[in-house]
């Protein structure tokens, strides 16, 4: 047994990876999430490791069920992005990834908000390199609003902590709510990263913009941490079902029309949180065995799903739905499995969804939350028509003629074909599932009751895809940029952004002159001689230096002697 | 040995002035260097000692040439000036081994004499203000440090150097005026220019105009002498055209000298905190800090030259500081201290890695450093853990810095300035990140791609300074316990 | 008029003391700006030895047959400081001629416009 | 504006004989759970789930107001690509 903050082992690990080349490598960067899940597997619960640091006992091991849960899916994520990504040759991604999987797993198992804060902010730094690292200026510029914004999130978090210290003498990382304000911007902080509605900008437009493992990648870790810290500490936060309902329902509109795949799959990404996000708010036992069984399920569909778009990607250089299609023919595996990540987000029967989601609709139900049963209920429907038709249907069935291409890479087959088997595997034996949920758990997902209504509602939903697209009313694919929350900081924020850089900048510059202007003017009245190119114009920094200095002499003499 | 150890106070100042004068003396360059790198690890040692007995058996007076205090000249040497020395030691010895390859590859041999003596006179000036507890011979080390320092911006390669150099001593002439004239005044006053002397005389005629007006002196004066906004203007151009070494040295030990004067002048001289709480003083410095703060970040994301606008950076730094001091609490204090050591670390091993980028560059242009990530990975690997650390990333010096001053505005209830100094931190991530981007995600342009990795004599002593930034971001009971005990005997004006 | 009389020489101080520092602020020639700086330099020199100074005291050589003595310490620090004004004054030349070199010129606006190309 | 109107649908039409046995199977599957669902299956997540067809109506309606909404949306929130570009 090491008593070790396994996080750790993936971060120091990935020190070595741009050393390592070929295969090595490959058996390097899996042996890591091999070595640290067999590590976790053997701890026992409760506080494991604690470091004297800040002038505070940081815990930095705290295992218990829930840290266990995400902890392994974050591994089992990691190791399948490790397959996918094996073809990279270049040396910052695989690292980067790496740490950034290490950071989440060390999140994870963080009992206090200090260190949560530290790994918090090793997830921004080092997830902005998977955006970077696709070198366009698009993404360049969008990696930038990213790290701003997840900064600006560690920011808040540190802030909260903070102010909660100073509050309550701790900082340990339990139950937090929302009744202080301490409490308030811890609460913000884990909504930018949960991409609460409004704060979700970020989320659609850097994730469509990183490299093709860079998303999958992304898709794992940043929004599930963020889950897995709501449901520490602010579970049963009635606020947060209205939250999750609009999270559920408005991204269904924007996946519907967006064109860029990715795209389309990062909007999905927010619906799906949105439904862990209600099952955190209602906070029963089963809506947190929900919430934890849908980020696990959720994790590996969404990563199979941005796969094998990214190998579209890969192959064809767009992930564009106008652009692409008629691909089954060439790319059939990944078409395969893109279905089987289509079916497992739809929440088909006997796939990986379904187990999950039931679980997450029971409890709502349960508890007679009947209006965000209905948005739920309505988002399931959107969620089959904007992923599980539209992303294998604009793929690879549409024709569209002139795209010959190659089968995906076998390392990126298989890294499909495992996450796959996953889903198929979860959605047949969900009581694999199930044993690793933080609550005990007798749910039977498989009554005829549930198979038959979640049948009928994906198929009728279905036809309705159908009929839509033969009387042209579905939405047609366009090259083209949907309006969203981001336009604020993106147009007129910029804008003002610049506006203010700019009169800054140039009062900075001018300031001393001016004043020197003035007093130039001042000075003229006095002594003609000066003439009208009156040195006291020039701006040459002595000058004005040398008056500043005059100017807080006479100033901290005027308020000394009053 | 116990003469050694009695001694101890002056050997700190006469070491250096001694090895400056032997420097000057062979004008052998290769000798020089040697002279002083032995004479700075000397001097570090003495500034080990000299806190270590400082923690042992307190406060060290030592009389020079026996005239008892306060008629002679005392030094004398307490929790808060060894905290200094060290730093300004500490620095300096790490810098020195890193000059031999970056000097000798401009200068010839004689040049080179004259740079090691300015160097090591700016040093012997720097450690004589920590050290003296009279006024007088402030003003006169102050003004040995700076005619040095004004020396050796001249020495840069860029015309613009001599300018720099110009506007910096006329600035610096006319600050080191100011302070005399307050010292003058408080002279007149009291008839004393001891410190401690004076410290005990002016609390009963603290509120007299000619006092206060002594006060509006030094303040300006100081100001100027740490580049407190907006009395900073000479200090960009002066880091940006010196020579790296002189950047480095400079910007990692001149400005926290002129802070600790500050703290001398204020919290000892004119009786702690009260003295804060009763002027409007607080309220100008935390202003100034802040608009210091943002100002100068928001001008060094401007800047193309990373020279200047790591100078500019530090102008904003010391925004920091000041706001510490400006809170005058044990906390806030503590998070100025720490800070002023921390920064001393990263701003000197910013400019080290950045002369070495000009060693094998020839320019510190921000457009002309594209894919140098790649060639020099060392050195920009370097740079971005200091970035880190200047930012304020946990784990790195820089955070715990910025962790107390957080907790010393907090515990005033003013969370709003938490947030600004969270601001400010994100600030300083943008032009840490234009510097990040052009150098790891931009094609190499085709000078970058000839390039080698720095010499490793340069790489060592940033590196050094490197492991100390992230080393004191965990074990943080060197820096900021002690910055805390000396911060308690400011507040309570203890000497 | 007393008032002023009375106290001659603070105002002579605080006059060579603004009129050093216009100087420096008013005058682009970086040679005068050095004098300037001189100027004020010497509002100090006063401002120190003008107290010291007590009408009837004579040198502080302890003699029985004076009573009254001038404080020599102004005396012996402003010795130190006229060093240390000397020693700024020649290397502020110093610069002037190697700038004077570098740029072909000492107005301080001419050097700064050449220096923003 | 100058995005381009995108592909059409138009090629559906060329694809649909071969999905024609398929597109029967699935409207005999739905009718088959329609009847099932009226006949055999009573539903009690709430207390209004048990209303016969609830699910399939909810499914079809709901996903042609969605479609229809998102139309209409789109009417809004469209630009062109390069809209955020310089």
């Amino acid at each position: 047994m090491i008593e070790f903050p396994p996080g750790l082992i993936l971060i120091f690990g990935a020190i070595l990876v741009p050393i390592l080349k070929g295969y090595v490598r490959l058996v390097w960067t899996l042996i890591l999430p091999l070595f640290a899940f067999l590590v976790i597997l053997s701890l026992p619960n409760g506080n494991l490791f604690s470091l004297n640091a800040f002038g505070q006992e940081l815990q930095l091991m705290r295992v218990d069920q829930l840290s266990r849960l995400f902890s392994y899916v974050f591994l089992l994520a990691s190791f399948i992005g490790g397959i996918y990504s094996f073809h990279l040759r270049d040396s910052i991604e695989a690292p980067a990834s790496l740490i950034y999987g290490g950071a989440s797993v060390g999140a994870v198992f963080c009992g206090d908000l200090l260190s949560l804060f530290v790994f918090w902010e090793i997830t921004a730094i080092a997830s902005v390199f998977l955006i970077l690292a696709r070198k366009t200026a698009r993404a360049r510029s969008s990696a930038i609003r990213y790290l701003i914004i997840q900064i600006g999130s560690g920011m808040l978090l540190f802030a909260g902590l903070t102010i909660r210290w100073h509050q309550t003498g701790n900082i340990d990382f339990g139950h937090i709510g929302l009744d202080s304000p301490g409490g308030l911007l811890i609460f913000l902080a884990f909504g930018i990263k949960c991409a609460f509605p409004l704060l979700h900008s970020w989320l659609v437009d850097a994730y469509p913009e990183a490299t093709v493992t860079g998303t999958v990648i992304l898709s794992i870790f940043t929004t599930k941490l963020a889950i897995y810290v709501l449901a520490r500490g602010f579970a049963g936060t009635e606020e947060l079902i209205w939250i999750g309902a609009i999270m559920a329902s408005f991204p269904i509109f924007y996946a519907i029309l967006e064109n860029d795949l990715r795209r389309v799959l990062s909007y999905s990404l927010i619906n799906q949180l949105g439904f862990m996000v209600v099952a955190i708010g209602i906070g029963t036992e089963m809506a947190l065995n929900g919430a934890a069984a849908h980020a696990f399920t959720h994790i590996i569909y969404k990563a199979l799903l941005l796969m094998s778009v990214g190998a579209l990607l890969y192959r064809t250089g767009t992930s564009l739905g106008s652009q692409l299609g008629g691909l089954f023919k060439s790319m059939p595996l990944t078409a395969g499995f893109c279905m089987i990540g289509a079916a497992s987000i739809s929440a088909f029967p006997f796939f990986s969804g379904f187990v999950s989601k039931a679980i997450i609709l029971s409890a709502v139900a349960h508890e007679g939350y009947f209006v965000t049963w209905l948005v739920l209920l309505f988002a399931s429907a959107g969620t089959l028509h904007y992923v599980g038709i539209k992303i294998p249907y604009f793929a690879f069935f549409s024709s569209q003629p002139g795209i010959k291409v190659k089968e995906a890479p076998i390392n990126m087959l298989i890294a499909m074909a495992l996450a796959a088997a996953l889903c198929i595997f979860i959605g047949v034996y969900p009581s694999l599932l199930y044993d690793l949920l933080p609550y005990p758990i007798n749910y039977v997902p498989y009554t005829a009751s549930h198979i038959l209504s979640q049948s009928l509602l994906l198929l009728f939903s279905a036809s309705a895809f159908i009929i839509l697209l033969r009387k042209g009313i579905y939405p047609k694919q366009l090259n083209s940029t949907h309006l969203d929350v981001d336009w604020f900081y993106r147009k007129p924020g910029r804008d003002l952004i610049r506006y203010i850089f700019i009169m800054t900048s140039s009062f900075y510059n001018h300031l001393g002159s001016n004043l020197i202007d003035r007093f130039e003017r001042f000075v003229y009245q006095l002594y003609r001689h000066h003439g009208p190119h009156g040195v006291l114009a020039r701006t040459w920094p002595t000058g004005s230096m040398v008056l500043w200095v005059a100017v807080l002499l006479v100033a901290y003499l005027l308020f000394y002697f009053i | 040995m116990s003469f050694m150890q009695e001694h101890l106070p002056a050997l700190q100042v006469v070491l250096p002035l001694v090895a400056a004068s032997l420097c000057a003396l062979f004008r052998v360059g290769y000798l020089s260097w040697l002279i002083t790198l032995s004479s700075s690890i000397l001097s570090f040692l003495v500034a080990v000692f000299l806190l270590l007995r400082v923690l042992e058996q307190g406060i060290i007076s030592y009389e020079i040439g026996g005239w008892s205090p306060p008629f002679g000249i005392e030094y004398r040497v307490d929790l808060i000036n060894a905290f200094v020395l060290l730093i300004v030691s500490c620095v300096s010895a790490v810098i020195v081994p890193y000059t031999q390859k970056s000097i000798s590859a401009r200068f010839g041999s004689t040049e080179q004499s004259w740079f090691y003596c300015m160097y090591l006179l700016v040093l012997t000036g720097l450690l004589g203000v920590t050290i003296t507890g009279d006024a007088f011979n402030i003003f006169v080390f102050l003004e040995i440090s700076s005619l040095a320092s004004y020396a050796l911006i001249a020495m840069g390669r860029d015309r613009r150097g001599l300018t720099a150099a110009y506007q910096y001593l006329i600035m610096g002439t006319i600050g080191a005026t100011f302070i005399v004239i307050g010292i003058g005044l408080l002279w007149a006053m009291t008839g004393t220019l001891n410190l401690y002397d004076l410290a005990s005389r002016l609390p009963e005629i603290k509120s007299s105009r000619p006092v206060l007006a002594a006060l509006a002196f030094l303040t300006v004066g100081v100001s100027l002498k740490l580049a407190l906004f907006p009395l900073h203007l000479w200090l960009p151009n002066a880091y940006a055209y010196g020579p790296s070494v002189a950047s480095a040295f400079l910007a990692g030990t001149a400005t926290k000298v002129s802070i600790y004067l500050l703290l001398r002048f204020f919290f000892t001289i004119f009786g702690g905190a009260t003295f804060f709480t009763e002027t409007p003083l607080p309220e100008i410095l935390k202003i100034l800090a802040l608009i210091a703060m943002f100002a100068a970040s928001i001008v060094a994301i401007f800047q193309s030259n990373i020279k200047r606008m790591l100078a500019y950076s530090s102008v904003a730094q010391i925004g920091f500081i000041i706001l510490g001091i400006s809170y005058a609490t044990e906390t806030s204090l503590t998070g100025a201290m720490t800070h002023m050591f921390n920064h001393a670390i990263m701003k000197a091993g910013l400019f080290l890695l950045l002369g070495a980028i000009m060693f094998r560059l020839g320019s510190v242009k921000i457009e002309e450093l594209s894919g140098i990530g790649r060639k020099m990975p060392l050195t920009m690997a370097g740079f971005v853990i200091l970035g880190l650390s200047l930012i304020g990333a946990p784990g790195t010096a820089g955070f715990i810095s910025k962790w107390y001053l957080g907790l010393g505005a907090l515990e005033q209830g003013e969370w709003w300035i938490l947030v600004l100094i969270v601001s400010a931190s994100l600030l300083t991530m943008i032009y840490i990140g234009r510097v990040v981007e052009v150098a790891y995600f931009r094609e190499p342009t085709d000078e970058v791609v000839q390039l080698k990795e720095a010499p490793l004599e340069m790489l060592w002593p940033a590196y050094l300074l490197i492991a100390a930034a992230i080393y004191f971001g965990f074990d943080t009971s060197f820096s900021a316990d002690l910055a805390r005990q000396a911060a308690v005997l400011l507040v309570n004006a203890v000497y | 008029m007393s008032l002023i009389l009375a106290s001659i020489n603070y105002w002579v101080t605080i006059i060579l003391m603004i009129g050093g520092l216009y100087i420096v602020v008013a005058h682009g020639n970086m040679v005068k700006k050095l004098v300037g700086l001189g100027i004020f330099q010497t509002s100090v020199y006063l401002l120190f030895l003008s107290p010291g100074k007590i009408l009837g005291g004579t040198a502080p050589i302890i003699s029985e047959k004076f009573e009254v003595y001038s404080n020599p310490l102004p005396h012996v620090l402003i010795l130190t400081a006229i060093v240390v004004g000397v020693a700024t004054i020649a290397l502020g030349m110093a610069l002037v001629v190697r700038i004077n070199e570098a740029y072909g010129t000492i107005e301080d606006d001419e050097v700064h416009e050449m220096e923003q190309e | 504006m100058n995005y381009n109107s995108g592909k059409p649908i138009s090629g559906l039409r060329s694809q649909i004989p071969k999905f024609v046995n398929f597109q029967n199977i699935f409207y005999f599957f739905c009718v088959l759970l329609l009847v099932i669902d009226f006949s055999f299956i009573t539903h009690h997540e709430t207390s209004f789930d048990s209303i016969p067809f609830f699910y399939a109506a909810f499914g079809f309606f709901g996903s042609v107001i969605f479609v229809i909404l998102a139309v209409k949306i789109r009417k809004l929130l469209l630009r062109a690509e390069d809209y955020f570009d310089d």
